[in-house]
């Protein structure tokens, strides 16, 4: 017996639970105004996350998943995109998306029931991808594309702890790995998928490990943690565009809300798990670290506040005032030009559109 | 006996035949501690421990291959996919192996699974959540049917579909889940699958249906049995293998038809049946086969998605229509 | 200009379309080095290097998605599924994603991809190498389905395929590969996709087919016209979206119809034509419209796989008796 | 960053190509009868394998896949398994099906185009699977039910190096691994899935690590070494009996044929490559050590040549002589019972049954 390879998973952490720099500050962070920008959008992710919970318990708005205590791992990897990546998302990503220039009323829209709100203007976005596990190939085809076409853009695809499961997950690590492609796959672990947890999603010790079945590296990161987020994902993003590598970041975090609005968690989660869980959460540790370096004050903290407010009721404002998409929209986008064959169904839509309760 | 739903009916069958067969297993995306998201299997984790009650991995192809190797071996598994939409990654399973293994084998082997899964429109869910594709099932040789469309039906098909030694496709309405209640004797009594539920008789049209447009075309058989014309409502309930004699021999005697279904209309289960009953009813019948149905697009999200949905209206007009046609 | 067979004919579309549009990229199993199993890239990677003619893992789903991702970002991808029995793990990526991206994203985001795939059954190889469920396919709203029967056809629907600017699911049907040679000029015509082609006008009866049941059909045709028998014989090429109005009015003109396919009856694409007849056109009738096909059975292994295939008696049998009907 | 999980992978040999032991014979090893019966098996199988490429050749039988320098991974695996074991196999494993009691006849038949060739009389044998990387998720179907009935029982399922980048495959071990099933997952990498070598099918610098990715155990043999094949299978389905944990088995090997006699091979592979890996092959090796211990000598060599030739002549007898089945089994074992409505179709292919060329 002779051993022929061997594998190890690193962690990394910057900023842990006790607001202490457990590593050197990569250069960004050395820039209070970039924390802060970070922070803000974290603020700005937890309100609109509230206020779109609000909205659905009022009959407002269609399922809605929460990201609440999960900002850090959305912001960081948004702020870690550049403008000429391509972002592939799954439905929990409000914090990716908002950086990628898609509008608050667009995720409203989104969320209660209307396809316009995936008709972002910056075209490249992908949408939010229902299907688990499913857009991480999305992914490696857009990769595919940048590669061929000699483009030094990276993408970056998200999905959840229950998608590693799925075999599309694992086909597009696996052809990321042998053609090389720049993508970096982001595992938001939050600990659940609906009401299994971790733990018997898989019996890999950790889900970065799961690179090394696609032959390249894999890696943990504390996803409380913003300053560690968006420094690794930053960095696999390079990677992928200069050397077109692909990576796996296992985002580690928790899901502080059930699953979606239409969940209820504790039918299957220990309040006290989620209560110690909290402690770690990412934005009450970003603002100490902030208060502690004294970049960030209550007077900032209420102005925030407020102007988060605004900015959503502005939205919500918008949504609400979207009035219905004409009917036949069910047709018009279906295929390039309508066929032929499919007017006749169009003309039965409008004549008895307006019999339906 | 109490009043109970169709979701519960569907739970009262499990527990039923969990209890009456050790054989039977089940499992799915959490099914076990959840209950899964429609409480179908709410109480059978702890009735039945979590051997028999399991929750997988979130993995559909795996749910369809495993519970395949599962049947093979001789378990009775009933596994669920969370919805109709997220049904496909395990197509293949479904078609290259669970539909085959009985011939591949010659009969030495088989594969009495039951693959359950929620479907059609209605429930304001996102996108992917409002299948209703079960006419790719019904092309496939080896594989029945089955769905159900009151919490009788939902009991006694559902008996039917896990004792049955071949493949099963349950599909049951998500609209119809909780829509109405009805008294179910937990008797273990099985309703015949392969066969058609005539549900109300009549001499004048046949209104042939399945799912959750049960209750629309129930509602537009109201309207139009009070304007004098006597309908007779058919539950397709299988349909695959097709109980084509039942529709026929009701064609016959009325002469008329409409079809209703939410699925598109183009390769609709529908289209079969018309086909059907224009090769060996061609001379009763006294007007054309009309088919109401989805449209061919994409279900609408939660906004638009009624108006996807056939109408009352929109089959009492078909109704008038067909008895109009001279 | 050169006789060259259907698989030929597809080979020469791709090599003309990647000279003409950079933006053509081809990917699949074996479709690199080895020029695909049965060649239909042969040639290729020599004239377009490694870049745009990729050899894949084996992994459907991922070809499938790969491929998706690539046609979103503005690539042309050929995929080639090695069979039609090897689609169906990608059948979740071609539903529930190519299907929709451009209805999903109201058509900020689109899909021009074609997915190629040799079906249908009759060349002796193993299980799972012979089938036809492109109803499957036809059923889903947002893809197109075509299918070439010649050589000429091959060439000319492809290049229109690659052209679309929506998903294409292309199949060729393996039986025709190299059955028979036909002139194709090089000329990157493309034909006209969603119309079906009347491949021989006649007045008394209308066969529709489409695929390898094109030879059987012309074979039949040939025994009845010499009996004095007119037949008009339509290749409908485009499955989905189907040109109804070419069949309807041949149809309607000669009052009479046999469809003919490989596929399963219950659930083909043949049910949905016949009962678009029997709603449009029921009063031109003089036959009920007959449809001969495949059984609803698993296709055989090769030893029995031609009983399996509708012969030319038996059309020609359908032919008679809806011309005797009276 | 701190290291969170590490791991590696072994190669197991104890024949090696100069046929010297460099490990420890396992004590089945010790005994040359089981040596030869091995060996005698290896022969027939490669014997086996030239008559049906003939067959095939003058059209009496379809499509085969040869398993020609493979009989050392198919004939371990086949003795490796207990009586009361499973196979799921993938469709080149003659080696181990011999050994579970199907008939050469049989799988004449089989590759002849004839359902009843996996009409087995031992029913728990999986027939053939030609869907590639699919019949794994039947293994772990399989030994769930043996853990449910608390069976101790194993799986073994088999692919190539080609199957492991399909998706089932991946999630096959995902859930093997997280419900402790006792399965063993075999990859025989005979380096080829047709001609994709296996360096463009995964990055993966061995297919065993695959098996990190599902948390349990991986390790790679020499194909070409029948008893260390032969011994870590054992070992591994032990582990799963006893210990109900799963194992993946990397068996590498070299395919030294065509992928299948309808395939070409020179359009892609360099026949030098074939040369030197035919140095391994694993007959001669296991004769020259048996000649070595002198447990076999040329005379025994030619006796069994000549069994092994009469045994498979008279299996092609029997082949031959198979008359056509019923056409109407077509319909005779689609369910368990014939539904009424197929009952029409029954008598139309009886009657149009006659019609055809
Ligand atoms: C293919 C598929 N199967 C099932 C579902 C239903 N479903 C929606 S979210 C979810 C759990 C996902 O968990 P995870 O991947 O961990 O992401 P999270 O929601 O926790 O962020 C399930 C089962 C789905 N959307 N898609
Ligand atoms: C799902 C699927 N896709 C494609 C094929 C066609 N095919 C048959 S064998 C094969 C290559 C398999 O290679 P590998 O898994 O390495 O096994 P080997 O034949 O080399 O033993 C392919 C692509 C198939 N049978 N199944
Ligand atoms: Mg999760
Ligand atoms: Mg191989």
């Amino acid at each position: 017996m002779k051993i022929v390879a061997h594998f190890e998973i690193p962690y990394y952490q910057i900023l842990n639970e006790a607001q202490e720099l457990v590593a050197d500050l990569p250069s960004f962070a050395k820039d209070p105004a970039h924390l802060i920008r970070l922070y803000r959008l974290m603020v700005l992710n937890r309100l609109f996350d509230a206020k779109a919970i609000a909205l659905q318990r009022t009959g407002k708005l269609g399922t809605y998943p929460s990201t609440l205590g999960q900002e850090a791992a959305f912001v960081g990897m948004g702020d870690a995109l550049s403008k000429n990546d391509v972002i592939v998302p799954y439905y929990r990503d409000v914090g990716i998306l908002i950086q990628r220039g898609v509008k608050l009323s667009e995720i409203l829209l989104y969320w209660g029931g209307d396809e316009r709100g995936n008709a972002f203007a910056n075209k490249e976005n992908f949408p939010y991808s229902v299907p688990v596990g499913s857009q991480p190939l999305h992914a490696a085809g857009v990769a595919t594309a940048f590669k061929i076409r000699k483009e030094k853009r990276a993408v970056l695809t998200v999905c959840g702890d229950g998608g590693t499961s799925e075999g599309d997950f694992y086909e597009a690590m696996n052809v990321a790995g042998v053609w090389k492609l720049p993508v970096v796959f982001a595992v938001c672990n939050n600990q659940w998928a609906i009401s299994v947890p971790r733990s018997e999603q898989t019996a890999a010790q950790t889900l970065a490990q799961k690179a090394i079945a696609a032959g390249f590296s894999g890696e943990q990161v504390d996803g409380n943690d913003v300053i560690a987020v968006r420094d690794r994902v930053t960095l696999a993003l390079e990677k992928a565009r200069e050397k077109s590598e692909p990576t796996l970041i296992e985002i580690i975090c928790y899901r502080q809300n059930d699953h979606t609005t239409a969940d209820d968690a504790k039918r299957y989660e220990k309040a006290k798990v989620r209560e110690q869980e909290w402690e770690k959460e990412p934005i009450a540790r970003l603002r100490r670290y902030l208060e502690s370096i004294k970049a960030w004050s209550e007077k900032e903290e209420k102005e925030l506040q407020v102007t988060s407010e605004a900015e959503i009721e502005k939205s919500v404002a918008e949504y609400l005032a979207t009035p219905l998409a004409p009917l036949e929209n069910m047709f018009d986008y279906l295929y390039a030009t309508l066929p032929e064959s499919l007017e006749e169904q169009r003309e039965l839509l409008k004549q008895w559109g307006n019999t339906h309760g | 006996m109490a009043e109970i739903t169709l979701v519960e009916a569907v739970d009262l069958a499990l527990a039923y035949e969990m209890q009456a067969d050790p054989s039977v297993v089940i499992l799915g995306e959490d099914i076990a501690k959840n209950g899964g998201v429609f409480r179908a299997t709410q109480g059978l984790l702890d009735k039945f421990g979590p051997d028999r009650v399991r929750d997988t991995p979130l993995a559909e192809s795996m749910i369809g291959g495993l519970a395949i190797g599962m049947a093979i071996e001789g378990l009775k598994p009933v596994a669920e996919f969370q919805f109709m939409g997220f049904l496909y990654p395990a197509l293949d399973q479904i078609i290259n192996h669970a539909a085959r293994i009985r011939n591949r084998t010659r009969g030495h082997l088989s594969c009495p699974v039951v693959f359950r899964a929620p479907f059609g429109s209605g429930i304001h869910a996102p996108e992917h959540h409002s299948e209703s594709t079960e006419a790719l099932l019904a092309h496939i040789p080896g594989l029945r049917v089955v769905i159900p469309s009151s919490p009788v039906r939902a009991y006694g098909l559902l008996l039917a579909s896990i004792r049955d030694p071949d493949p099963v496709i349950f599909l049951e309405p998500s609209r119809l889940y909780r829509f109405a209640k009805q008294e179910v004797e937990d008797n273990g009594k099985a309703l015949p699958l392969d066969k058609c539920f005539t549900l109300r008789e009549g001499k004048d049209i046949t209104l042939v249906t399945w799912g959750a447009m049960i209750k629309e075309t129930m509602a537009a058989a109201e309207v139009i049995v009070k304007e004098g014309i006597d309908v007779e409502i058919i539950d397709v309930a299988t349909l695959k293998p097709l109980d084509m004699e039942t529709i026929l021999s009701s064609v016959e005697k009325t002469g008329r038809c409409v079809i209703i279904h939410e699925a598109p209309k183009t390769g609709g289960v529908g289209a079969d049946i018309s086909a059907q009953i224009a090769e060996k009813a061609l001379l009763s019948l006294k007007a054309p086969v009309m088919r109401i149905t989805g449209y061919d697009t994409i279900v609408p999200y939660a906004r638009l998605e009624k108006y996807y949905i056939p109408s009352v209206p929109q089959i009492v007009d078909a109704i008038k229509k067909t008895m109009e046609f001279a």
